[in-house]
């Protein structure tokens, strides 16, 4: 086995692998828009391919092929990006399953899962800072007009 | 090669490169608040040290003492990694910008002052690495939980994304008339024809100088963080040195913009009458020494125009900034583009003369179209119904 | 079959595939083991292990999915399934998996009469350490941020990590002097694409993770599909580049380094075209896109075109569309 | 708001020329009109006024607003009756008082304490126009400076040495001059 041969090999493997995980992720994600960056996956593990071709062939059309590539790949984010935008004004959510009504009649139909709902931490409200502390009194008052503030403005 | 001299060497240039600009970054700070002291009937910094020389030292200081503060809710992770990506990027950058190479002693190996010489696609390593700065400014907006980051970040992603299309077509007719991307040929082709590419795609430069600006965010499009609606903008949230490095990043950006406009449109090293000093491609110390200095002050002097522009010209509205890229800006990139692509067809390679008409006669054009037919910055008075004073 | 009978027997002939390529001594027990979820057919156990001992392309298959096997099962474990709360040790078991995998793909020795005596890897560049430290880098950086896109909760998390794969493909594509792709990547993707989505991402999640984004679509389908389209791919591409499973006459078509395809296998046309790394790489880029692709530039062309548009055309009725 | 309305100056857009519209000539404009300013600084021209070293002049320092005082009688006493009108006027509630039995005859209570919170405090002026006796009242002080919060909480002693302070400069601003509250009849009496 030669350099390039392996060169090339490795290169297939990674391809391959990324081709894959795309796959994977695009099968069994909802989020429209990690749908989508898995079919980009895709398409990376095929540049991957074309350029590791390209280097053992010593020839430029793989990267030729890599550059169409691309430029279909920016097509499509244009493309699917309207859409998502659409489908999300359309449905307030990027799930997918909103849309599953769309697939032919006798397929079955997804049934959510039970989620359980993940406990959402109490929001952190910003502390006012103090103003700055009451002044010592020279003798203990029994009620002055700033006690009576501090309930009202929330002093202190 | 030696292993020193893949390892060391490089490192040595990275030393020395994030040295100087860090350097360079404190000074211009200096510089700009001292100049828009002056614009501004001032005096500008001249507490610390004579002549407020030590200001940037106490900045400094000020930026690693001050407290660091996470906002409840934010994104730890992504908050602390927005300004460490936005100042690599901007870092990077400096990869490519070549500064000459020259031989120390005659018959010694050449020294390439440039940290990774030879790429190819110099001009487009830089536009690459330009184009993930946005990552630091969405990230930061978004990380710091807060909407007036959020709305600078979004404001911020489209502008950057926006301006990186003219940016892109406003150099390719540099590129046509040297034949190619990296620096180096760039600034030697000006060398050689004696032409400065100014006086031959003066549209193209116009594009750049405006592309740049949005680019490196400066005033006249300093959207993503205008105070008097967004506070600071992405960077709201930032405290002590996590600020410092947007700021450092924000310098960097317009070193490198003034870097790029140097080499791609004002001849780079090249000066008449030092040509003696500067000619071929090996010279020796003091070559090389001029070439840097001459290199240094055509930046120096670009940087100053833009701190010149900065506090002289309100900014502007957004829908005047997208109407700008999308409706100006591109257009006459891609007029740019047809013009240089025509000449250099049809024209002698030598013929700069014929070129440098063509370019002044497309500008012309381009004002001459927009005096009759524009109605960008024209909008139709809305008085009340009835008349003032009648 | 039960589905059960026939992951035993799967299980069965992995093993026996891993133990046939590496101790030639064990394959007959681990292989009875198999064959014992069978039903104890000797018949089949034969078979099996003469595909295992054969080394022919099915072998290679069983045992990529060998290596590939605690990939998968890690990816399944590290997809969000709706567990209750944030469970870190299913993620960390499958993370540890999926990187075992990984370290497998690219230590797994392969057999000395394969690599003509030196010891060699499945993923290994031949000329050593030196030329290869950088795929590793890259491809490991690569492959691992592919799982972390496909597995984070987070979409704005998927979208960060798909932004290190392209950077570390861009990185891949520079060491194989693609050094145009390699900023075109980097620019159209990573600083193009993928901030639009993050800005659609962050105006329409500004929260971050959302229900739908803790459950996925049949995890463990997915799973089992990618592992057999995996490993069919990787036990293809393994046995059809190694010299000795290719016959000697098709071993002329093997051409192992660019000098030989040079003088020896390829066109006029061809030669032209070759890349000579000496040139301005771009330069020459360009020449061939431009001379012999015209025509697809142009229906690239008209391509973008249409999808800006079209584009422009979905998205434009968005404020009339009912809610 | 009536369009005709005779106070009403309607500006006219100025009509911008072809180059205006191009934003050429405003852009040469601004460049030129801060090239000037910035030549003329450099220069020695005009130039703010250097702060800490030159102190800004008052047009009318009866109508500034700036660190309060409790002015004095001309016996050198507090000139303050507790009537706590200034502490309810404040609408920052910044103003303390505790009063207590005056030793004089002249008025039946007197500050025990009398606290301003300067950090709490919005300069509006209300205390002042709200005292029947003149007796606090805003100075032309504006650089007050300090290191902690206790530091800007003045006292009674603190509002008082301000008055010494600023007496030299600044006349009390009573309108009568003695100021004295009209004296209540005794109890009793």
């Amino acid at each position: 086995m030669s350099n390039s041969a392996v060169a090339l090999n490795n290169y297939l493997i990674v391809g391959g692998l990324l081709f894959t995980l795309g796959l994977v992720g695009f099968l069994s994600r909802r989020n429209l828009i990690v749908m989508f960056l898995c079919a980009e996956m895709m398409l990376q593990g095929v540049s991957v391919t074309l350029v590791g071709f390209s280097g053992y062939h010593s020839t430029w059309s793989g990267q030729i092929f890599a550059v169409f590539s691309l430029a279909v790949a920016a097509a499509e984010a244009a493309v699917a990006m309207a859409l998502i935008v659409v489908l999300f004004h359309r449905g307030d959510s990027l799930d997918v399953s909103l849309w599953q009504d769309l697939h032919e009649p006798d397929q079955p139909t997804l049934v959510d899962e039970q989620i359980v709902d993940e406990p959402v931490p109490e929001p952190q409200w910003p502390h006012l800072a103090v103003a700055g502390p009451l002044p010592t009194h020279p003798q203990p008052l029994t009620a002055t007009h700033r006690q009576l503030d501090s309930t009202e403005v929330g002093r202190g | 090669m030696d292993a020193w001299q893949v390892w060391l060497e490089p490192l040595i240039k990275i030393a020395i490169v994030i040295g100087a600009l860090q350097g360079a970054v404190a000074y211009l700070i200096l510089v700009e608040r001292k100049a828009a002291a002056y614009i501004q009937d001032r005096l500008g910094p001249n507490r610390v040290g004579p002549w407020g020389l030590l200001q940037p030292i106490a900045d400094g200081a000020k930026f690693l003492l001050k407290e660091e503060i996470i906002p409840a809710g934010a994104d730890k992770v992504l908050f602390l990694l927005a300004p460490v990506s936005i100042l690599a990027t901007a870092t990077v950058a400096f990869a490519t910008i070549p500064f000459g190479y020259f031989v120390p002693w005659p018959g010694a190996r050449p020294i390439e002052l440039t940290i990774a010489p030879g790429l190819d696609i110099g001009l487009l390593f830089v536009f690459a690495v330009g184009s993930l700065g946005v990552y630091g400014v969405v990230l930061g907006g978004w990380a710091s939980n807060s909407k007036y980051s959020l709305l600078g970040g979004l404001r911020s992603s489209a502008q950057l994304v926006s301006y990186e299309i003219p940016l892109g077509l406003s150099v390719i007719g540099v590129m046509l008339l040297s034949g190619s991307m990296r620096m180096e040929t760039i600034m030697t082709a000006q060398a050689q024809s004696g032409w400065w590419w100014i006086a031959l795609q003066p549209l193209g430069f116009a594009v750049f100088m405006v592309s740049g600006c949005a680019e490196s965010a400066r005033l006249p499009f300093d959207l993503p963080e205008c105070e008097q609606e967004l506070v600071g903008g992405y960077h709201t949230e930032y405290t002590a040195m996590k600020f410092g490095m947007f700021a450092l990043a924000e310098y960097q950006h317009l070193i490198t913009v003034a870097f790029l406009s140097v080499i791609l449109y004002f001849g780079g090293w090249h000066v008449w009458g030092l040509a003696p000093f500067t000619e071929g491609n090996q010279v020796g110390l003091i070559g090389a020494a001029v070439r840097v200095a001459v290199l240094a002050i055509k930046v120096l002097l670009m940087i100053l125009l833009f701190m010149w522009i900065r506090w002289s010209w309100p900014r502007f509205r957004y829908d005047q900034l997208m109407t700008v890229a999308w409706k100006v800006m591109i257009p006459l990139g891609l007029l740019n583009l047809v013009v240089s692509a025509v000449a250099q067809e049809f024209l002698a390679p030598n013929d700069y003369m014929t070129r440098c008409v063509l370019a002044w006669l497309a500008v012309g054009g381009c004002v001459l179209y927009a005096a009759l037919f524009s109605n960008v910055a024209a909008p139709e008075p809305k008085r009340p119904q009835a008349s003032p004073q009648a | 079959m039960h589905p059960h009978e026939i992951l035993m027997a799967a299980l069965g002939q992995c093993l026996a595939a891993f133990t046939g390529e590496m101790h030639a001594g064990l394959a007959p027990l681990f292989a009875w083991a198999g064959g014992a979820g069978l039903g104890g057919d000797p018949g089949l156990r034969d078979r099996l292990l003469g595909v295992v001992l054969n080394r022919d392309v099915f072998g290679y298959i069983v045992r990529t999915f060998l290596i590939l096997l605690p990939a998968g099962l890690g990816v399944y474990l590290m997809l969000p399934r709706g567990l209750p709360s944030k469970q870190p040790q299913y993620r960390r078991v499958g993370a540890a998996l999926a990187a075992f995998s990984l370290v497998l793909i690219c230590v797994w020795p392969v057999s000395e009469k394969i690599s003509g005596g030196a010891p060699r890897t499945v993923l290994w560049l031949l000329s050593g350490w030196g030329g290869s430290a950088e795929f590793y880098l890259l491809g490991i950086v690569s492959l691992a941020s592919a799982v972390l896109t496909i597995t984070s909760r987070n979409p704005v998390y998927s979208a960060l990590w798909f932004s290190l794969v392209l950077l570390a493909n861009a990185g891949l594509y520079l060491i194989q002097h693609a050094e145009f792709l390699a900023a075109a990547t980097a620019i159209v993707y990573a600083g193009a694409i993928l901030v639009t989505f993050l800005f659609v991402l962050m105006l329409a999640q500004p929260q971050g993770a959302a229900s739908y984004d803790r459950v996925s679509r049949e995890p463990f389908l997915a799973c089992l599909t990618g592992l057999l389209l995996a490993g069919v791919l990787l036990g293809t591409i393994h046995y059809s580049t190694s010299v000795e499973a290719i016959p000697n006459a098709a071993k002329q078509s093997v051409r192992p380094t660019a000098a030989l395809a040079r003088t020896q296998m390829t066109t006029a046309r061809e030669t032209s075209a070759l890349v000579d790394y000496a040139q301005p790489h771009v330069a020459n880029l360009g020449k061939s896109l431009f001379q012999e692709h015209f025509v697809s530039i142009e229906i690239v062309g008209v391509l973008l075109l249409a999808a800006v548009v079209g584009a422009m055309l979905i998205a434009g009725h968005t404020s009339e569309s009912p809610r | 708001m009536k369009p005709d309305d005779r106070n009403i100056k309607w500006v006219v857009e100025p009509q911008l020329g072809l180059a205006g519209r191009m934003y050429l000539t405003p852009f040469i404009d601004g460049l030129t009109t801060t090239a000037r300013h910035f030549f003329s600084t450099v220069a020695g021209g005009q130039m703010t006024r250097q702060f800490p070293e030159e102190r800004p002049e008052f047009g009318n320092p009866l109508i500034y607003r700036g660190v309060h005082r409790l002015n004095k009688d001309e016996q050198g006493r507090v000139k303050c009756v507790a009537c706590f009108l200034c502490a309810t006027a404040c609408p920052a509630h910044c103003i303390d008082i505790i009063g207590a039995e005056a030793p004089w005859n002249d008025r039946e209570k007197y500050p025990l304490s009398f606290v301003i919170d300067e950090l709490r405090c919005i300069y509006c002026g209300m205390c002042e126009e709200a005292c029947p006796v003149d007796a606090v009242e805003l100075t032309t002080l504006f650089d007050l400076t300090g290191a902690s919060r206790e530091e800007m909480i003045f006292d009674k002693e603190k509002l008082l040495s301000v008055y010494d302070q600023t007496i030299a400069q600044e006349p009390m601003r009573s309108r009568g001059g003695s100021g004295a509250f009209p004296r209540m009849p005794a109890k009793g009496a």
